[in-house]
């Protein structure tokens, strides 16, 4: 009999840890694959957002009236047409649609829907909005300042006790720790203690927001929309529409990447509620401009990091300070760095405290090990500083004082099962690490941890008369995820990945899933699939045992086949799936299996980055010339795509080290909102990299997976900082190392050489 | 605004259709012929998410007006394949997993595939330089440059026979 | 808006002289649909002038090249006469954006959207590049460093548009080189780019030099006496810390998104001595 | 007996404790138990926190079993992009 609960990693994988074609590939290589904005319905309108023009400023008054009298203009939209929301959606609500101020540039202040795109744009301009305009803030420094501009008069921080008597741009205050650092310092040979910024970057998902909404008159509803999670579309749009859940059902198209971004509503209550007064579909699609403008960003920051050594090599006490910028809204980022900050070594005292601080700029989605990566950056390169003062190879430096099982994490929780000390020796031993450097060229390195998660789950699997499986699941797949789905089908089933299916079922079809986010989709979508094919082969040997008139006991599973066992082994020839399924009809209807729950135990992950630069110290350009990832994946379902997830955050990583970031002028507007000046990078930049998949079985997962996509994109910032201050001497403070920035360091390291 | 008249061979096929005066060639084929392969990433071709060629030149569609290619011959993802057949690129993109969210896919299959007939047997570096125009956000590029090396290797094999 | 793509040069002209509103010449486009797309402009014509026959080829002329304005980027890196008369010109042009940008963008393209970080500009005034402008009153020649006037400004009639662009004959001995400073491999607006086109005699001394500067005034710069820190020399150690320090002082530059005034007039010099090397290089032969 | 540690955030709430030890066999009863004792801390239970049991996180599971001298440690609620 199948065992349900069996947890424990099973060995001989058949299927899983193969490199298989994924299922949507001919799609995508063809172009026939359907994301947000490639569709058309019947009577279908195009919605325009007007954004405001101000990073600060009230809304006095609102007249459409011009934009309604333009002949093929269907409906307009404001804040007022939107009710009162539980107080858990009012952020969002009001994000979506500015309620009374404009809280950023690029804020929604009202929409359209007209019968085409050139009439929409022009009934747009035909909108006439009076502002009052406010001094605004877009530092995150300046903002904590004591006369900063309030972006809301009614924000109190939180988290402070006594509540503080004044409002202030501090949304939240976050603390974590253990130990006495007072002491701790007290015993330390040296102490470092530096100062970072870091500048804003975008998810920079290639795809821009899409969608395409249907309010019909009987209260029916659809959304069709490149998400990571349409159930929270759904379950958002209806809140803030006042809408039965029942009522809304939303598909997700295929999506051109999120990373975080796409975990959030913009367009979608708008064009349902333009739909839903227009009588007519509506479809939106956002601009690049609109993207940076109004979507993602993560978070600016302002760090301070303290941390003492003793002479034998034993970090003693750690301190950080964070200041997150969050944009108009407040956040969970800046508390996540501050629970990131030290969580790879052990430590007896250590703090980190961090501000959710409020600026005039798009409110902060997550992106990719949301505000990890940033605080990895000072603190990383304090260690790696302190591991020159103390003449120690920067590896081993860590090694020494890595966290291990037992230990006390510096978020709070002892760690289990961690992968932390192999991941380092790996990247000790690794060839790159053990080459001898290119002329010209220096090295740095840096670790760095992520949590991983779980969460709400819904599968189901049906047998198909004639074998072949079907998979339906509800979290978008933005990284080929369908094709890891496929292989734990079938690994489990004894099936070929060929006769096993996977889609993405809408909100009507499945009960509720989290968003793909969080690392969490081959680990938990995996986790229920398996569970959900042990149902069925359950049935499937009950079937047997019955068609054979033994005991279910005496059936096993074994390659895709029941077979008799026991005392009735070899009694009967084995009867495969295509046999059980052509004769489910008479044996009791179809057959299927499913799963529902909430996916504990995704067990945290590591990661060792590993950089060889050059840097043009007349110039300020730094060139990554080699570049490698060691990552524990727990267990790889499909190599390639965790190898690809390494790749793709190491890139996102060195992009955001090097020369991405948002650009504001001093009026408050972002300078950069397009793919020339917001510098993400070309292909040409990159050399190939280098992924090292560690197996260190999580064993919350039945085949041992961890989350892989997230913990990539947290050592770049400080691998390279390091690699640039072992090639130049020169420390780097503050991200982007944009050749400017670097120039002029080095210029200044080299007067006061 | 006055639409215009416009006739042009598309993957092969004739095609007649009226567009804006400032429409582009991408919202022609996506909003007009239904062509939706070729995406738009960004309208500033910065992305080449909308690669076509357009005669013998890989073109970003988004900076091209529908107006322009009067008489002219334009190809598209959509018409890479030969019927049932991939190409060796796409086939090598799926196999080398070059693709992740797949959607700057169908611009990177153009342009490498212009380079491909132009330049059968490309550098790493060369290769590089000829798609820095294509941005690809999720996989730091390492397997798509390998699936172009790979495909230039396969045809050249193939070309000897 | 309306769109119209003449046969004739004299159709162009007439089509211009006749137009009320605001016109658009249309070549390769990269630019101006950028802007369209952005709805930065919204002319009421738009006249494409990639189907006049005449503007569309790379002619040899007394020993140099005219260059169609309809000629792309691409064409031209792909003419081997050009390239080997012309190298640091057919560079500069090959690095206006992307692939897909060099099958459609054109020199003269690059020259009337007026940029200051016009990579090909340069280049071309440091080769002594002379422009044929065509209007209503018919065609007149002007040196390429007198059309661009400011940012986007340009001393090109309403009425007028560029026919091609003639990249003379030069001396033995002679050589010319362009280089930018990006913050990434490709993809990026010059932070500052400089060209020089210099020619030497027998014993290898610099008789004639022209330096140009790009993205560090409100237009490229033509920086004589930057020449004139070459000329005379055999372009040694000491003759390029001069040019570099001419370099850095004729640089006006501003912050911006791309870089610093500080940077840019660092960067400048560095870059100069570089394109000083690789130019003395090709006319050393 | 289970030891529960409250993230710095709770403390307040808790009349600035953060060490606790008691009988309880799920995450739920030590949520029970807690608010009892400190009612402020009911909302913040209910929708904004993640517990570690021994190490192990869970982000919204009442119903963990907790074995014999557990450290139940509530964090803050973890999310993910």
């Amino acid at each position: 009999m199948a065992d349900i609960d069996r947890l424990e990693k099973v060995d001989g994988f058949k299927v899983v840890g193969t490199r298989p074609n994924r299922p949507d590939g001919v799609d995508k290589v063809t172009g026939r694959a359907r994301f947000g904005a490639d569709i058309h319905a019947p009577g279908m309108l195009i919605g325009k957002v007007l954004r405001s023009p101000h990073p600060h400023a009230k809304i006095l008054s609102i007249d459409t009236t011009r934009a309604l009298a333009l002949s093929g203009v269907k409906a307009v939209l404001t804040s007022d047409d939107f009710g009162d929301v539980p107080a858990m959606h009012q952020a969002t609500l009001h994000n979506v649609m500015a309620h009374n101020k404009a809280l950023y540039e690029g804020h929604a202040i009202a929409a359209v829907a007209a019968v085409d795109v050139a009439i929409a744009r022009k009934a747009i301009k035909l909108i006439d909005v009076e502002y009052e305009i406010l001094p605004h803030v877009t530092d995150v420094d300046a903002a904590m300042a004591e006369d900063a501009p309030l972006l809301h008069e009614d924000n109190f921080t939180s988290g402070i006790d006594p509540k503080p008597s004044k409002p202030s741009n501090i949304a939240t205050w976050s603390e974590f720790g253990h130990g006495n650092l007072d002491e701790g310092f007290s015993q330390a040979d040296i102490i470092l203690e530096r100062e970072f910024t870091t500048e804003a970057t975008h998810q920079g998902y290639i795809e821009p927001h899409a969608c395409l909404a249907t309010y019909s008159e009987d209260g029916n509803s659809e959304i069709w929309c490149t998400t990571q999670g349409h159930f929270l579309v759904r379950d958002t749009c209806a809140a803030l529409l006042d809408i039965a859940v029942s009522r809304l059902r939303v598909t997700a198209s295929e999506i051109g990447g999120g990373f975080g971004g796409k975990t959030v509503v913009y367009l979608e209550p708008l064009a349902l509620a333009l739909s839903r007064k227009a009588g007519r579909p509506v479809k939106m699609v956002m601009s690049r401009s609109e993207v940076f403008r109004s979507t993602g960003p993560t978070s600016s920051s302002s760090m301070r990091v303290k941390i003492g050594v003793r002479k034998d090599g034993r970090i003693i006490a750690a301190d950080a300070h964070l200041n997150y910028q969050s944009g108009a809204f407040g956040g969970f980022i800046a508390m996540l760095g501050a629970m990131c900050a030290y969580a790879c070594y052990s430590l007896e005292n250590v703090r980190a405290t961090a501000n959710e601080v409020l600026t005039n700029r798009p409110m902060q989605a997550s992106y990719r090990a949301p505000g990890a990566p940033i605080v990895n950056f000072a603190v990383e390169s304090v260690i790696d500083e302190l591991a020159v003062e103390l003449e120690l190879d920067p590896i081993e430096f860590r090694l020494m004082n890595a966290a291990k099982e037992g230990d006390r994490s510096s978020y709070g929780p002892v760690f289990d099962q961690i992968g932390l000390i192999q991941t380092l020796e790996t990247a000790r031993d690794h060839p790159h690490y053990q080459a001898t450097l290119a002329k010209g060229q220096a090295r740095g390195m840096a670790v760095g941890f992520w949590f991983n998660f779980g969460g709400l789950t819904s599968v189901s699997l049906n047998v198909n008369f004639d074998g072949t499986v079907t998979v339906s699941v509800g979290r978008p797949d933005i990284g080929g995820s369908r094709a890891a789905m496929c292989q734990m089908a079938a690994e489990e089933l004894g099936i070929p990945y060929d006769n096993v299916r996977t889609i993405i079922a809408d909100t009507s079809s499945l009960g509720f899933n989290d968003t793909t986010d969080g690392s969490r989709t081959t680990f938990a979508n995996g986790l229920a699939i398996i569970r959900a094919a042990r149902g069925a082969i359950r049935d499937m040997c009950a079937r047997a045992a019955k068609t054979w008139d033994i005991p279910e006991e005496a059936v096993e599973w074994v390659d895709g086949c029941a077979r008799p066992c026991g005392s009735n082994a070899g009694d009967f020839e084995p009867m495969c799936i295509a046999e059980i399924a052509r004769k489910s009809p008479k044996t009791g209807g179809p057959i299927a299996g499913h799963h529902e729950v909430n996916a504990e135990g995704a067990g945290v992950s590591f990661a060792v980055h590993i950089a060889d630069v050059k840097v043009d110290e007349e110039t300020g350009r730094t060139d990554i010339c080699r570049y490698t990832v060691v990552q524990d994946a727990g267990k790889a379902i499909h190599p390639a795509y965790v190898e690809g997830q390494y790749q793709g955050g190491a890139a996102q990583g060195i992009g955001w080290a090097l020369n991405e970031g948002y650009v504001y002028g001093d009026d408050g507007i972002m300078q950069n909102p397009g793919f020339l000046d917001y510098r993400m990078p070309v292909c040409s930049d990159l050399p190939m990299i280098e992924a090292k998949i560690i197996e260190i079985p999580n064993k919350g997962h039945p085949y041992g997976v961890r989350g892989v996509g997230e913990t990539s994109i947290v050592p770049p910032l400080a691998t390279v900082a390091n690699a640039i201050c072992s090639a130049t001497g020169v420390r780097m403070t503050q991200i982007p190392m944009a050749p400017p920035v670097l120039l002029k360091a080095i210029e200044k390291n080299n007067k006061q050489v | 605004m006055a639409n215009i008249q416009v006739s042009t061979k598309i993957n092969g096929d004739t095609y007649e259709f009226l567009c804006r005066p400032d429409e582009t060639l991408l919202e022609v084929l996506r909003d007009r012929i239904g062509l939706t392969g070729s995406k738009e990433g960004c309208a500033s071709g910065d992305c080449g998410a909308c690669s076509v060629m357009l005669g013998d030149r890989v073109v970003s569609s988004c900076l091209v007006l529908g107006a322009e290619v009067e008489g002219q011959e334009v190809n598209t993802i959509e018409g890479m394949a030969d019927g049932g057949n991939l190409h060796p690129l796409q086939r090598n993109f799926i196999k080398f997993a070059a693709l992740q969210c797949g959607f700057c896919t169908p611009g990177f299959l153009v342009a490498a595939k212009a380079l491909l007939d132009k330049n059968p047997d490309p550098t790493e570096t060369e290769i590089r330089y000829w798609l820095a125009g294509n941005l690809c956000r999720c996989t730091g590029y390492d397997k798509i440059v390998r699936a172009v090396l790979h495909t230039a290797e396969e045809m050249r094999g193939q070309a000897r026979g | 808006m309306k769109y119209l793509a003449p046969t004739t040069i004299e159709g162009a002209v007439r089509l211009l002289s006749e137009a009320s509103g605001s016109t658009r010449i249309l070549a390769g486009g990269t630019d101006t649909i950028v802007q369209l797309n952005a709805e930065q402009i919204e002319p009421d014509l738009i006249v494409d002038i990639k189907r006049i026959g005449e503007i569309r080829g790379i002619t040899n002329e007394n020993g140099g090249f005219r260059i169609g304005a309809a000629v792309s980027c691409a064409e031209m890196t792909e003419h081997d006469g050009v390239r080997d008369l012309w190298p640091g010109c057919v560079e500069a042009a090959g690095l206006i954006g992307s692939t897909q940008v060099q099958g459609r963008a054109t020199i003269a393209g690059n020259l009337c959207n007026g940029s200051p970080a016009a990579d090909s500009v340069p280049a071309m005034v440091a080769a002594g590049a002379v422009v044929r402008i065509i209007g209503t009153d018919g065609s007149r020649d002007v040196a390429v460093e007198k059309i661009p006037v400011g940012p986007g400004k340009t001393s090109i009639g309403a009425d007028e548009f560029v026919h091609s662009i003639f990249l003379p004959p030069r001396p033995e001995r002679s050589g010319d080189a362009y280089l930018r400073f990006i913050p990434r491999t490709e993809m990026d607006i010059a932070v500052v780019g400089v060209g020089i086109n210099l020619t030497m005699d027998a014993s290898g001394v610099c008789t004639a030099a022209r330096v140009a500067l790009g993205a560090v005034a409100e237009t490229v710069l033509l920086v004589e006496e930057a020449g004139d820190t070459l000329i005379g020399t055999h372009i040694d150690d000491a003759a390029l810390d001069n040019l570099a320090r001419a370099v850095s002082a004729a640089c006006k530059p501003i912050n911006d998104k791309r870089g610093t005034v500080e940077f840019r007039t660092r960067v400048a010099g560095v870059l100069a001595k570089r394109v000083a090397k690789i130019a003395a290089e090709r006319a050393r032969g | 007996m289970v030891k529960v540690i409250l993230w710095g955030g709770l403390r307040d709430l808790a009349d600035g404790n953060s060490e606790f030890e008691f009988a309880a066999t799920t995450i739920h009863k030590v949520f029970l138990r807690l608010i009892a004792e400190y009612p402020g801390l009911e909302s913040e239970l209910e929708d904004n926190v993640s517990v570690a049991v021994d190490g192990q996180i869970y982000r919204d599971s009442l119903f963990v079993s907790l074995p014999e001298n557990a450290e139940v440690f509530i964090l803050p609620k973890l999310q993910g992009g």
